[in-house]
């Protein structure tokens, strides 16, 4: 019985005590009829060495090839310590820290990772974590509609720029509150969220503008204008920021004359592996005066019987656990582990450490676009500026080019036409720290050998 | 004193020096012309202020932090509803392979063969233990699949046109979450009693029941430890008042192989991966909490699910199911917990995944026993336990007035974990009590010898009770003035 | 009392329990007959009585044990001569992939260039940081470098027919490794006084020098904390008498970059890894002793080496070295030390390791000034720290009663690993104190608040040293029961 | 500067409390023209990041093979908990346990690996590792000189069916201590050492003979008949072990009617990975009577001043740090953390566990033999019953033939050719339980193809 330590002795002492005959005898409450068949569509159990036989197979069937998608999940260099401590049985195998006293390594982690990120984002408070970006966008525009009092309409402004990921998801997630996400357009020619797209909601009651920076499209908005735009007409500011990004771009703290009221975004770039798409975290700060309307949990600083500092789970009013029906979410089990890999990576990096990366992104992926466009019928879709991503237009549609690249070892970036037809000769492409030159001559080569073939 | 306080409780910011750093970690700093296409004004002013610390400062502090957690991988963690088994280590390696740790999640296809077929095959077990047709893996903890459950059974009504059903109906004893996911999809709460036996009451229920009733969310063992006989009837008043029946699966780990929630006639359900499945918590996640339903429902799965073509495995999205509830996030759940949980189900197979209920079950029967033999209160004395059961300090506390939460304080002294305290508020002053199936009988012995101990002192010395705890980096902490001078953020 | 004693020192052996199994961990039972071909009298009678525990019962007992010890990721260990500096975590994860674990060591050189490019690499970067013209790898830690390096000494008179060279010289200072060497390789040592300022009494080394001398060993910064600032002389004494020179490297941080034993004019020199090049020290081991010569050594360097032929590596081995004084293990070395060691090499380069003897060298220097002014008696006053140095605690001991010992275990509470005590055995009550360039500048200034607390302590409340530790798993061990009444195994 | 955490602040600091202007004056006692000039054959340091890839790139250059290679180092499945708790860093990053109140974690972790190796090898005491097999065996002559005060010859009797590098490293580090090992031969038939071979050095001093069991060939010794035949002769007999094909056979310490008095093997199947080749560590035990001239680290259960249990280094007096040129050896730093691996293993597989590790390598290995020798030509050189290894007689020389089979990505085994001419055209090999059928069926179908290709 793998993980099972009783031994027939045990059973007979255990049962013995019950005054039970039988292990079955322990079900004589449940129903007969309802009794479990033998689950014969399992397989047989298989020991540890077996199964990670197995599981290597599977992994490295998948690996090798290059990749250059961003698309809301990056791979960056991880520091080794991140892990090896994460992973730490005390960490590890911890439960949420519902007895502070022995559980003050997880809160103050916690606590400084509230530091971190409201330092990083400009905003007064930040929570434990949600479950990631695009949930945790969802749980934004619900808690704007909260701390929002004056607007009643129950709408909010989602510009195309957002990732198309995160709008369905806050969508499905909020549809049945009876939210209504509004549509900004995308201009065209910059790739970004222009002034005269937010001109055609003048005069309506919408409780919060979304803004992203950078946005899908890598594209870098004018934040404070579209900020400033909110704040004159009663709405609040949802940023969704990167979190790498915010190491060179202006704080959402610092956004126009008041800055962002509420800060979501995906922190997997934060120290967390590109792993299949999780378990990655959403990070979730705000201004301090709507901390009560914030979802998930939060930890706070306090003392002890004899006056000692310690860390405690507050402002418990806000959850599920106690406010059941009036939570202001139904979040328990968050991502703390990945928050605790990420608090881990951000001491690791420091202040110029994580400019550094952001700024290596920034470069490579500038140098991928070069080496790109530098290539017939290859150019660069928008004319705004870009943080770590862009969008390329190729003579072809991406969904040929892409899978011809694939075959090469070469996973070729986000066919856009996925989204928007508009854009099928488009892919966003993404090389951060962590590809080199060689990396980036060696797509520049396939993709040329591909687009040759193509003509041929 | 003989010893000195060496404790040592710095933040990591109060060990910050500035201009130092962790050299081998930052990549080398690039000539500012190279970051001259990002506009002045969208420049950040000052760097944001993380701790300027050495590599050895970090790896020293969340070590020494580490070191102040209880963890299953050091203690006993009785923590009832919770599930705090053995995280087989094995399933730690295999999900930390670099081949899945390096696959982005939105590689195509043809580079995903591998991670799809564990995917598969995990959405396969769980529909044969729980006697589900169809399963989505993309929730994300149990709440998540909570939503997507009910979500589903909105879609349900709405999709049939069955209007006017606003209401969930959910037993008092129920989790927070469910109450709180009921109204994330909309509906309103109406809470049903709980009996002196600690099943739902019949005639209560059947008096709720109506055209408003969207479903019913239970828990079957519920929270308070005992399996809802009624079962049968109280499907039948549901389904025949036209509600669905979901099942909150934080409790599956006390049937695995025994019932199955399809079988007991519910229509969606969702699982805790990181409770059944034996998946780490992490200090308070990740989880993974699919859902699987019944036949009616699978149009209404959340996306993404893994398909097979032949030999082939493939992404199903919107456009295989139109009429999905959606996503949830904005790639397909927790894909290292589920590689996690795929582990641990291959390892057990079918034999162990019977195992797992049955030694649960018996461990809390045994510990139920010995604790009620050493003086303790069963909320429900003439009821079997699950894998979990209550006890309250009712008799305690008005006696001696020293509170379950005095008691659960004493017991981290011991080197015990306190188990669920305060839950299901319905029972007052009580622990809910979940030992596993992977803790040993000494174990259990131990915990009981720590609890005999302690009512002895609760008699002869009650405040050891009430100052515990005494032993921890920490004594008993201040939530009131956590709560009323809020302190979220460090400032120096 | 209000913390009971929850202590728990259970050995593996008394968590045994008869039947149970990690049943994950082990193959299947195969059917007798599959091992009819091994005869009767060949097979054991009764299994090993290893012990019976459950896979957390293991995870479990060794978790708690490790939180049983001090190490550098989470306290300030400055233990002279033991260079125990940050471990990187990177060196880990690169040593411990899949590719370099898998490898078995008699894979042929078609699948080894990876691993041969990294180990022919890190033998080119040992000869520049030394000035030696040949390395070896393949030596498992210092002392079998210093058997490598003294064989090979032999085998160089040997080679030359030199005969009648039968004396090692070796400092009084020296480790025990040196003379217990030097017998190994067949050789009577005589041990060479150091005069008051630490250095070697040089009039005694001529004295001592002869036609019977086969080499001096010698390590220089010394394991008194100083610079042999003779070694010019020295070297040329040595030399002049027909012997040759060996450098113990287990200082060679101290001047890494700064000067380097080939230009001091040894002619063979052993490097630990394990200091140095910041290889773990994993409780007591492994390490990695390469050594290192100047070329009229070359030909007796011990198998294997990596050589390479244009773009391809090779191992060397005896048919290549036909003179080599062989093979010291079964197969090459501690290579995951070796790969350790190389990325450790790779991430500082030529900067880093300059700037590894400035920085110990300053640590040094600073915490002995810092501690001499709260009232520590150096050894050496008027020298100059390498990257340690010494302190005694004569006067402690003869006005106060209070030993080196007692003033190393009180440190203990203090939450600071002690120095090295009592070596080098020529200076009474001494601490050796290594600070490494890895530490802060804030550590080492609460290492100087901790002596001077305890200093104080000695005065006012001697006892309060004499019992300690007093915070420890156990309070001051017996050794002297430990050795009369042997206990090394355990019987139930 | 990686890893160094000094500021300049921090510098200036430092050097004032010094009294010191510069670093560089701290050196003012090393000659000037001894100084060290700029190391230019190092290269430029790199980043955690950089490093990682360039080792990645070569770690995988040489992943892939399938191997069956034995020779002294096997390929066994590793519980995934072994590692994970091995590298914790209270263990990883501890020095050696001088501290014993500071180190009781180390400390009670030899203790019990010292219970364990007697255990298992059913002998009275252990020590706490030394090097590896080869050097331990080395340790163990030497020992062996030392306790068997009868001997005065300095000879020992080492037969030839001893892994040959294990004789050579005997050779190289005795060989200055005056011992002379002398060869017994190998029966050609059996593969085993056979009483005949031995009474050709009947009636001469020797201090010991060395057994091993399995033989290098992997075969069987009458282990019985070789211990009794050196007992009744004054000799101390040394036994060289497998410690998985312990879990089978005979315990040393049961071998004829004395048992053997010294053990000593190659601690790596234990485990420790593959590695190429370390770290591993040598295991040491003996009788009781001989603890006081065993080297190495020893440790010993004591009480406190309190009178509890606990652990601390004994014996001391042995060692080179107190006896200096005295001492029983020069050994200071060992295996430590390859043997704190070793004792969670052993606690993980347990009696049933590691037996049955033991029967599944020997019955793969045998499958191997079948698959194998049903091919035209290849033949079981030798006639002994083997544990987990076995000789195959090839029709053309394994220099040949091993080569072509790493093309196809199959590691066939040890060319035994290149020890001794005679077995030119025999392979050793081997098949541990990690090794499937799959994997021996597709050896045999490559040494098909192979022997195909070269008869044509
Ligand atoms: C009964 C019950 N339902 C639901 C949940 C919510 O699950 P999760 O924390 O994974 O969101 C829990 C978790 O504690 C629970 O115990
Ligand atoms: C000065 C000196 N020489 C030699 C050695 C022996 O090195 P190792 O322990 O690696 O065998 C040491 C180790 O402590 C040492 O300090």
């Amino acid at each position: 019985m793998p993980y099972i330590p009783h031994t027939p002795d045990d059973v007979q002492a255990m049962l013995a005590a019950i005054g039970a005959e039988r292990i079955e005898d322990l079900f004589d409450e449940i129903p007969e009829h309802l009794k479990a068949g033998r689950l014969d569509a399992l397989p047989e159990g298989l020991s540890e060495m077996e199964v990670t036989a197995l599981m290597a197979r599977r992994a490295s069937q998948d690996a090798g090839a290059l990749c250059f998608l961003g698309a809301g999940a990056y791979e960056h260099h991880i520091p080794a310590a991140v892990w090896e401590i994460a992973t730490r049985g005390e960490f590890y195998t911890a439960y949420t820290p519902y007895q502070a006293e022995a559980s003050q390594g997880t809160l103050q982690t916690i606590y400084e990772f509230q530091t971190l990120m409201a330092r990083l984002t400009g905003m007064d408070v930040s929570n434990a974590s949600v479950y990631d970006g695009a949930s945790g966008l969802s749980e934004a525009v619900l808690m704007a509609l909260r701390a929002n009092r004056k607007s009643k309409s129950g709408r909010v402004l989602m510009p195309q720029a957002v990732n198309p990921r995160y709008r369905q998801a806050v969508q499905d997630i909020c549809v049945n509150q009876g939210v209504e996400l509004v549509s900004v357009s995308l201009d065209r020619d910059s790739g970004t969220t222009l002034p005269a797209a937010l001109s055609a909601h003048e005069g309506e009651d919408y409780a919060a503008l979304v803004i992203a920076q950078p946005n899908f499209f890598g594209c870098l908005e004018d934040v404070h204008a579209l900020t400033d735009w909110a704040h004159a007409r009663g709405m609040l500011v949802i940023a969704v920021v990167n979190p790498t990004a915010l190491a060179l771009l202006t704080p959402p703290g610092e956004w126009g004359t008041e800055g962002a009221d509420i800060v979501v975004g995906e922190g997997q770039p934060l120290g967390v592996p590109l792993s299949s798409g999780g378990p990655y975290f959403g990070f979730m700060c705000c201004k301090q005066k709507h901390v009560r309307q914030m979802p998930g949990r939060i930890i706070g600083r306090t003392v002890d019987l004899e006056g000692r500092p310690g860390f405690t789970l507050t402002l418990q009013a806000r959850e599920q656990h106690i406010r059941r029906s009036k939570a202001t979410s139904n979040i328990c089990t968050n991502q703390g582990l990945a928050m605790t890999a990420a608090t881990i990576y951000m001491s690791l990096l420091g202040p110029e450490g994580l400019e550094n990366v952001a700024a290596h992104c920034h470069a490579n992926t500038r140098d991928l676009v070069a080496a790109l466009t530098a290539l017939d019928g290859v150019s660069e879709a928008f004319t705004a500026p870009t943080f770590h991503e862009a969008v390329l237009r190729l003579p072809r549609p991406a969904a040929e080019v892409l899978p011809a690249l694939a075959a090469r070892g070469i996973i070729g970036g986000y066919d856009l036409g996925r989204d928007d037809p508009a854009l099928a000769d488009c892919v966003l492409v993404c090389a951060t720290e962590t590809r080199t030159a060689e990396d980036i001559s060696a797509y520049a080569a396939a993709l040329a050998a591909v687009l040759a073939e193509e003509a041929a | 004193m003989s010893t000195p306080d060496t404790r040592d409780d710095l933040l990591i910011f109060e060990r910050s020096h500035a201009g130092r750093r962790a050299m081998a970690q930052a990549p080398k700093a690039l000539p500012a012309e190279r970051l001259a296409a990002i506009p002045d004004s969208l420049r950040r002013r000052a760097r944001p202020a993380l701790p300027e610390v050495s590599e050895l400062q970090v790896v020293r502090h969340y070590t020494n932090l580490s070191s102040k957690n209880f963890a299953i991988d050091k203690q006993f963690y009785p923590l009832g509803s919770c599930t705090m088994k053995y995280n087989p280590r094995g399933a730690n390696r295999a999900a930390m392979l670099p081949g899945f740790l390096g696959r982005h999640p939105l590689a195509p296809e043809s580079h995903s063969q591998g991670y799809l077929a564990c995917l598969y095959e995990l959405q396969e077990f769980l529909k044969e233990v729980t006697g589900m047709k169809g399963v989505s893996l993309t929730p994300m903890a149990g709440a998540q699949g909570e939503f997507a459950g009910v979500a589903m059974i909105r879609a349900y009504h709405e999709a049939r046109n069955d209007q006017g059903r606003t209401e969930i109906l959910i037993p008092e004893a129920a989790h927070g979450t469910n109450p709180a996911t009921a109204v994330m999809c909309g509906y309103t709460v109406r809470e049903v009693p709980v009996n002196r036996d600690g099943d739902v009451d019949l005639e209560a229920l059947k008096a709720a029941c109506g055209p408003q009733t969207a479903g019913l969310m239970m828990t079957n063992p519920s929270t308070c430890g005992v399996f809802e006989r009624q079962i049968d009837a109280i499907a039948k008043t549901v389904h025949e008042a036209g509600g669905l029946l979901y099942y909150d699966g934080a409790n599956l780990n006390a049937i695995l192989g025994k019932v199955r929630p399809g079988d007991m006639g519910f229509d969606v359900i969702h699982m805790n991966l990181h409770k059944t499945f034996a998946t780490p918590h992490g200090g308070g996640g990740p989880g993974a909490g699919p859902v699987g339903v019944s036949e009616r429902l699978k149009p209404f799965l959340p996306t993404p699910i893994v398909g097979r073509d032949g030999d082939r495995y493939r992404w199903l999205d919107r456009n295989d199911l139109p009429q999905s509830i959606g996503q949830l996030s904005a790639f397909m759940g927790n894909a290292g917990v589920l590689l996690r949980a795929y582990f641990y189900a291959r390892v057990l197979g079918r034999e162990g995944m019977i195992r797992v209920g049955e030694y649960s079950t018996l461990a809390a029967n045994y510990l139920l026993k010995r604790l009620e033999a050493v003086g303790c209160t069963a909320a429900y004395p003439e009821r079997r336990a699950s894998h979990e059961f209550l006890l309250t300090f009712a008799k305690e506390a008005k006696t001696l007035g020293v509170s379950a939460m005095d008691i659960a304080k004493r017991l981290l002294d011991y080197n015990q974990h306190a188990p669920t305290t305060y839950f299901p508020l319905l029972v007052p002053e009580c622990f809910l009590i979940e030992p596993t199936e992977t803790e040993t009988k000494e174990a259990l012995d131990a915990f009981v010898d720590a609890m005999a101990a302690i009512l002895a002192e609760a008699k002869n010395d009650p405040e050891l009770l009430k100052g515990a705890p005494w032993s921890q980096p920490v004594r008993r902490l201040d939530d009131v003035k956590a709560a009323r001078e809020l302190d979220l953020v460090w400032r120096e």
